[in-house]
């Protein structure tokens, strides 16, 4: 990415933080899309870093996408975290970075123990396959998980704490730029050569002394984190997390299209394409409610058809990270 | 947990192949367009459904028998999936990037969905005939007689296939083409048009299996994903591209299932029909039926 | 019988070859030989129709070969053994040789030439039903060489066929070249064994960073002190 | 407001339950459009009755999207309040959403249990309990002739938030009138096999079962059932059953279905018939849902008139601890929650018909004898 | 065998593909810094000996022992770090990435230096081949014969003790031999690494190389110095038809 660029990315960054402050703005619909906006640009993200850069095609997001929601909605309910200081605070857990980031822990634990397995015997097609079936087994135990899970209900958290958009507006801007940033670092240092490597050629990469097990599974783990921060964001939005909500195959399809609309394997990619589709799958609701999925099915065709490098690949300047 | 007595235990099994060889014939297209162009074809089971709305109008405005619209689906299917794939994936199938067909997929499958419910409703839909829900008598269990038309229809259409990819020069180039397309061009065969027979091949199994689906199941728009999602697992157990396995990863499926609804619960049989698929994967990462091989 | 005119072929805005103009006549063989990168490979790959020239003709046989698809060249005549051979490393040698016949008019004769192809290469007949990319390079590259003659093709394109083989396989594939050429087949041949190729060509092109620097009958490029000395360095310690 | 009261529903226009979606959808228009008959609604600020408009926005079948729907409603449609959406799931997303934005959020077809926690102010919701729902097969067997009542019950139920709400109920109401079940086991939504369910109740020798499931898989239950050949005298269905499509799919295999449902057009209350005719004569079928959400409009349009505005607190003082008489689904009590039940319908399928078993309907239950004597 | 001790040595070693015996008790030992060829007729298990000792296929039966430690089913990555470095018949190259990153996959994980030391070795290898140039190169966009280069230099730079090269010199011609060979003695000279290097261009292997193995039908039918092999009639037989040059 050329200087420029950065400064006006940094510009927008900054634009974005500040635009709450804008009097009479706050009340407007765009908080709400953008926060939408920005789960889905973290999934994306999470994604890109184990299908795009990594090479794995997982489709499995959606399972740690909602393994970081019920964490959280687990923990605050359960209050199994902060015991009596939640009387004295009951807002505790609400956008509590030790709740967020242990949701983001289980949901990468659960991919590492996962990925052990799928990724040593599993190649391609069957990894992608396995990582779908593992989502589907996930909800199942969640649905047969007793009072702990809530069973098909699921949990709900204390919705009294959500008064204004605003904590998830900045905590959503805030990881979107993050997973960014953390990513475009890694994909710069030691580990992102080995990924790349491994996604190239996996014999030559081992035969280059990589262990390209420890290096996809640590992908795949990374990924899955940042899917349970997006779960975690999530729920604090929601309250209320269950097996067919938040292990919904839209978590996993939509944030993969969005990838692959804004450009694979690129940064900004997946943050280009949860915009551009969401909001036109938003616009599309709202001025053609009964016929939106219609226009969205075609929208994606089209894309695929006419943009098939991604929207980020469009301008030469976006080049690889 | 008692064990069943021996004509319990065919019952069990014959209704559970029987039920699994639904998801057999689903998977055999989805195989035959996953062999040849890498491409999961989400829409397969959408298209399904798509088919069994057809055969019910067919049925309902023509009086069409259902079981006689083969004769109708099948070359329709064939000729939808000819044009789907010379409209949309000719492009993507060029493309190294295979996320690119996959989404193509998905936006097919929205796009069916969503004008099957514009058009006949969201409503759960249902064809009615003289033999819907009749039974039965086979080696002395009883079955259902529209499921085991099924299961003929998946039997023929799976013979069919192997016959053509095993047979056939042109089956083989359909082979060819999906494991390098360069190459293949080399050869002289036009990889455009060998996808394109596959496609078309897979469509009119969808087709077929839409009459299999319409005679047995009630469907809504909708119901088609579920078919997809086991028909993969199905794929995969069986070998990808191995279609003869994809028929019998489908049956292997409805087996599990039928046993843990039986022996467990029907709560879990996805859980563990899933878990099953996994396990097989872990010491047959290529399928329960075929061979690999690695070579530097 | 094959003309190539003022070609030139680009990879993105990087040129490969600058105007290149050969001719091969009907039931010859011409050599091309150059340095690694000097794009004899683009220039085969041209030919049968892989790459999109920018600029240039190719004729075969007065035909315009340009704006064809690859399969409809082969279709023509063309068989091209690529530069790492393109094998379906997923089917059986068997399968392979068969698809090196699909065309119509090699099918009707695929057992004859089966047979042909085994008597050649006796090692692929012991191999029959084992999976291309399982094979040894050697044996991979003797069955690409394999699956070109199927098409009982009447222009024979050759990237590096001698790749990977052993030298009494290097010597049989010389024969080979001989005894298809005898038999009226037209052969365009890449080849890094220069002093070999040279000696069984009729006419020879000397490639060089995209432009033909010389051309001649294979004698006398042998003889040629600048191609000696710039291709044929003798190993000396 | 101006010179409108603007109304927003979140509705289930596409995805899975698209077909509830729409009988809702049909049934807020009419409420819509006979309100606007009787001339609107009186607000006190405005000093005289003003017209309702509905909005309704798209909410996918999918909480997410009933979140975004409410979002959009408030925030871009600009609407005053909010009738709610099917299902409990999608309502306790929108009812969250609604609360934020101090918004009424008036609420039916949502278990008590799924949204009584969240203890919120400004929405109120009347459905049944899945408790006193789960006893009504209870009553009924009750009033039979002792030798007539089931020996081997079975409960089926999928394994949904619904399906596992009920099953528990029933077996609570079980317990309570004491019968055990022969047989208790959920499917795994969307199955497409039952033949082992089927061999497991038929060793178990059942003779009554309870199922809670989708209409396509209690259709394809009560087939393979046919198709095996085994039948019970009392089969009884949720959620299921009662839609114009189980009867549709069996044809007169679904006589002596026993079904639920949220209403029927043969209450005595004033209005059900005519709301019921409407239906029939516009779709062909009746309709054992339509009422409820009917009703729901009409609570909330009452509300309006009472509190004389759309403010969120002033509606929720018009029906929290209040009484709604006139409703088509009968008079409504809210408590101090914000909660009213009403009773879960019983009817048996007779002749593509719903004919009223409980509450205290005139028909008298048919055992169903064996498919061959049908 | 060399004074200075043996880096790799084979026992036994057997693989066998179902029914079909590729290796035949291969016994082999390679010494510190010697340069040792190694040929045979296509299919002979030339490459199958270099898949085993980099750990791709577990051996049927038999012992790979380097540096004296038993080695035998260690992990690939590990066989690399050990010392052992490798190319492959059919290039295997980072497509997506440049010429200088494919060789610093080697420095650092290889070499287990740190990075601004392996970009170093990096640059060093690049040199050593004649790629310095094409530094910055996607190697998608580099031609055959460059990428068995730069696999040598991406080798290279992870600093091994033992290299065991699959044809390197395949595809070029005399001249560009002639510099191969360069290379090849120059790895061997400068950096002291000991060279298994499989060839059929046996007139290069014959005037470099101090000792000569030949493989047929997955046994070691001759083992000499390169005057010995191209005088011993069965090796005449199996591979080299008519005297060599
Ligand atoms: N896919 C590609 N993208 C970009 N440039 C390419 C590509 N393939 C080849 N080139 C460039 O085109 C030029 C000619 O390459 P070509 O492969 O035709 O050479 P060649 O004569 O066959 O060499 P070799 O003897 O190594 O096979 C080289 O400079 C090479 O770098
Ligand atoms: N995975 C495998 N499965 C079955 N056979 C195999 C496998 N790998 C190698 N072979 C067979 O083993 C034999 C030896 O192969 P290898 O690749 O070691 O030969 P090579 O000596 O390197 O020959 P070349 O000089 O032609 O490269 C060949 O006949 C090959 O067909
Ligand atoms: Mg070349
Ligand atoms: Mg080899």
């Amino acid at each position: 990415m050329f200087a420029q660029n950065r400064i006006w990315l940094a510009a927008a960054v900054v634009v974005l933080a500040l635009l709450p402050l804008w009097p009479g703005v706050i009340d407007s619909y765009a908080f709400s899309f953008l926060f939408f906006v920005f789960v889905y640009a973290i999934l994306a993200q999470g994604w890109n870093l184990i299908a795009g850069f990594g090479g794995q095609i997982s489709l499995g997001s959606h399972a740690f996408f909602g393994l970081g929601a019920y964490t959280t909605a687990i923990l605050w309910s359960g209050n199994y975290l902060w015991g009596s200081l939640y009387q004295a605070f009951p807002r505790i857990y609400y956008f509590d970075p030790v709740t967020m980031v242990l949701s983001g822990l289980v949901a990468a634990l659960a991919a590492a123990l996962i990925g052990l397995p799928l990724l040593s015997k599993l190649r391609g097609d069957y990894f992608a396959l396995g990582t779908l079936g593992f989502g589907e087994i996930v909800k199942v135990m969640f649905v047969n998980g007793g009072d702990f899970t809530g069973g098909a209900f699921g949990v709900v958290a204390p919705s009294s704490t959500f008064e204004t958009l605003m904590p998830h507006y900045w905590t959503g801007l805030g990881l979107t730029v993050g997973t960014a940033l953390a990513i475009g670092w890694l994909m710069r240092s030691r580990y992102g050569l080995a990924l790349i490597a491994v996604r190239d050629d996996e014999m030559a990469a081992s035969a280059n002394g990589i262990d390209t097990l420890k290096v996809k599974v640590a992908a795949f783990a990374a990924s899955a984190f940042i899917a349970g921060l997006a779960g975690s964001l999530y729920t604090y939005y929601i309250f209320h997390v269950g097996p067919d909500s938040v292990f919904s195959l839209d978590w996993m399809l939509l944030p993969l299209m969005m990838t692959v609309v804004g450009g694979t394997g690129t940064l900004l990619g997946p943050i280009l394409g949860a915009f551009v589709m969401y909001a036109v799958f938003d616009l599309a609701r709202i001025f053609v409610p009964d016929y939106h999925p219609i226009i969205s099915g075609l929208t994606i065709i089209l894309a695929m058809l006419y943009l098939p490098k991604g929207l980020a690949r469009l301008r030469p300047a976006a080049a690889r990270a | 947990m008692t064990l069943p007595s021996p004509d319990i235990f065919l019952q069990l099994s014959i209704n559970g192949a029987l039920g699994g060889a639904m998801y057999g014939v689903a998977a055999v297209g989805l195989s035959l367009i996953f062999g040849t162009m890498r491409l999961i074809f989400l829409a397969q089971g959408a298209m399904i459904i798509l088919a069994a709305y057809l055969v019910r109008a067919l049925f309902q405005h023509l009086g069409i028998d259902p079981f006689l619209s083969l004769a109708i689906m099948v070359p329709v299917g064939f000729g939808a999936g000819w044009l789907i794939y010379q409209g949309l994936f000719r492009k993507a199938a060029a493309e190294e990037d295979r996320n690119i067909s996959l989404l193509i997929a998905v936006g097919v499958m929205f796009l069916v969905q969503n004008l099957m419910t514009v058009i006949w409703g969201g409503n759960t839909a249902a064809v009615v005939t003289s033999y819907t829900a009749s039974g039965i008598e086979f080696l002395g269990v009883r079955t259902s007689f529209t499921r085991s038309m099924g299961f003929l229809i998946a039997l023929a259409g799976t013979g069919l296939v192997v016959l053509f990819l095993r047979n056939t020069l042109v089956g083989k180039a359909v082979r060819a083409a999906s494991e390098d397309m360069t190459a293949a061009t080399l050869m002289g065969i036009s990889p455009h048009k060998v996808n394109a027979i596959a496609f078309a091949i897979g469509i009119a199994l969808a087709g077929a299996a839409g009459v299999a689906v319409a005679t047995t199941f009630p469907f809504n728009p909708f119901a088609g994903f579920i078919f997809s999602l086991k028909a993969l697992v199905a794929l995969a157990l069986g070998g990808i591209g191995n279609v003869v396995g994809a028929l019998a990863g489908g049956i292997i499926l409805g087996l599990i299932e039928a046993y843990v609804q039986f022996f467990i619960s029907g709560g879990w049989t996805n859980a563990i029909a899933y878990g099953v698929f996994l396990a097989v994967l872990m010491f047959k990462p290529e399928g329960l039926f075929s061979r690999p091989y690695k070579k530097a | 019988m094959l003309e190539v005119k003022d070609l030139e072929v680009a990879y993105g805005d990087v040129r490969a070859l600058w105007g290149v103009s050969i001719h091969v006549e009907a039931g010859t063989v011409v050599a091309i030989v150059g340095a690694n990168g000097a794009g004899k490979t683009t220039l085969m790959r041209a030919i049968s129709g892989l790459l999109k020239p920018k600029r240039g003709e190719i004729l075969l046989s007065g035909a315009s070969l340009l704006n064809r698809a690859p399969e409809e060249i082969a279709g023509m005549g063309i068989a091209h053994v690529p530069e790492g051979r393109g094998l379906f490393r997923q089917m059986t040698v068997l399968e392979n040789l068969e698809l090196g016949a699909f065309q119509p008019k090699a099918r009707a004769r695929m057992k004859q030439s089966l047979e042909k192809a085994y008597a050649l290469f006796p090692r692929l007949k012991e191999r029959a039903g084992q999976k291309a990319g399982s094979l040894s390079g050697g044996e991979q590259q003797m069955l690409a060489i394999a699956r070109a003659t199927m098409s009982e093709p009447s222009l024979l394109i050759l990237d590096e066929p001698s790749i990977g083989l052993s030298p009494l396989v290097v010597q049989q594939m010389f024969k080979l070249i001989e005894e298809l050429h005898r038999q009226g087949v037209t052969i365009l041949l890449v080849e890094q064994n220069i002093h070999q190729a040279l000696k069984i060509a009729d006419h020879a092109f000397v490639l060089k960073t995209g432009e033909i620097a010389m051309q001649g009958t294979g004698a006398e490029l042998i003889a040629d002190p600048e191609v000696q000395k710039a291709y044929m360095g003798v190993l000396e310690l | 407001a101006g010179d409108e009261i603007v109304i927003g529903a979140p509705v289930s226009l596409t995805g899975p339950f698209a077909g509830d979606g729409k009988e809702q959808e049909w049934a807020y228009k009419q409420a819509v459009e006979d309100i606007n008959k009787a001339g609107g609604i009186m607000i006190k600020e405005a000093g005289k009755k003003l017209p309702v408009r509905l909005v309704i926005a798209d909410d996918e079948s999918a909480e997410a999207k009933v979140a975004s729907a409410i979002e959009n409603l408030v925030k871009v449609q600009k609407v005053d309040i909010l009738l709610s959406t099917h299902s409990g799931p999608l309502n306790v997303a929108g009812a969250i959403v609604a609360e934020k934005y101090k918004k009424f959020y008036m609420i039916t077809t949502a278990f008590p249990f799924e949204w009584q926690p969240l203890k919120l102010k400004y929405s109120a919701l009347f459905f049944f309990h899945p408790g006193p729902g789960a006893e009504v097969p209870f009553e009924i067997w009750q009033k039979l002739p002792e030798n007539e009542r089931p020996k081997h019950p079975a409960l089926v139920t999928e394994d949904s938030p619904d399906g596992k709400g009920f099953g528990g109920a029933f077996e609570a109401a079980a317990k309570k009138y004491g019968y055990t079940f022969a047989f208790n086991d959920p499917w795994a939504t969307g199955s497409t096999d039952y033949s082992a369910m089927i061999t497991k109740l038929k060793a178990a020798d059942v003779d009554a079962m309870l199922v809670f499931g989708s209409p396509a898989d209690t259709i394809t239950l009560m087939r393979q059932m046919k198709e095996l050949g085994f039948s019970v005298p009392y089969l009884h269905g949720w959620k299921g059953t009662w839609t114009g499509e189980f009867h549709d799919a069996l044809g007169k295999d679904s006589d002596y279905v026993l079904t639920d449902g949220f209403w029927s057009a043969s209450y005595p209350y004033k209005g059900a018939k005519e709301l019921g005719d409407r239906y029939e004569a516009q779709y062909k079928k009746d309709s054992v849902t339509v009422g409820a959400f009917y009703a729901n409009a009409q609570v909330l349009f009452q509300a309006i008139e009472r509190a004389g505005s759309t403010d969120a607190s002033a509606v929720h003082d018009a029906v929290f601890n209040q009484e709604f008489k006139d409703t088509v689904v009968g008079p409504l009590k809210f408590d101090e929650g914000g909660f009213a039940l009403i009773p879960s319908v019983a009817t048996q399928w007779w002749q593509g018909k719903h004919q009223l078993i409980f509450p205290n309907g005139d028909w008298t239950y048919k055992p169903a004898p064996a498919w061959d004597k049908r | 065998m060399q004074p200075d001790g043996t880096v790799l040595c084979l026992e036994a070693v057997t693989k066998r593909f179902g029914g079909l015996v590729v290796l035949d008790g291969i016994d082999l030992a390679v010494g510190r810094s010697e340069l040792v060829g190694l040929i045979g007729p296509n299919g002979a298990g030339k490459s199958t000996l270099f898949n085993v000792i980099t750990a791709i296929y577990a051996p049927t039966r038999g012992k790979v022992l380097f540096g004296g430690r038993d080695i035998t089913g260690a992990q690939p990555h590990h066989i690399c770090r050990f010392g052992i470095a490798r190319t492959f018949q059919l290039v295997r190259t980072f497509l997506t990435m440049t010429a200088f990153e494919n060789v610093m996959v080697g420095a650092v994980y290889g070499g287990g230096g740190r990075v601004r030391h392996a970009a170093e070795a990096a640059e060093q290898a690049l040199e050593l081949v004649g790629l310095a140039a094409k530094r910055n190169v996607t190697t998608a966009h580099m031609t055959l014969s460059d990428r068995r280069l730069l696999e040598i230099a991406r080798a290279v730079a992870s600093s091994p003790a033992l290299l065991l090269l699959d044809e390197p010199m395949a595809g070029l011609n005399p001249t560009e031999i002639r510099q191969m060979v360069e290379v090849i003695r120059r790895t061997r000279s400068e950096k002291g690494i000991s060279i298994l290097w499989v060839e059929h261009k046996v007139d290069a292997i014959m005037k470099v190389c101090s000792r000569v193995v030949v493989l047929d039908h997955g046994v070691k039918i001759a083992d000499g110095t390169p005057a010995e092999i191209v005088a011993n009639r069965k090796v005449i037989e199996a591979y080299l038809g008519e005297p060599a040059a």
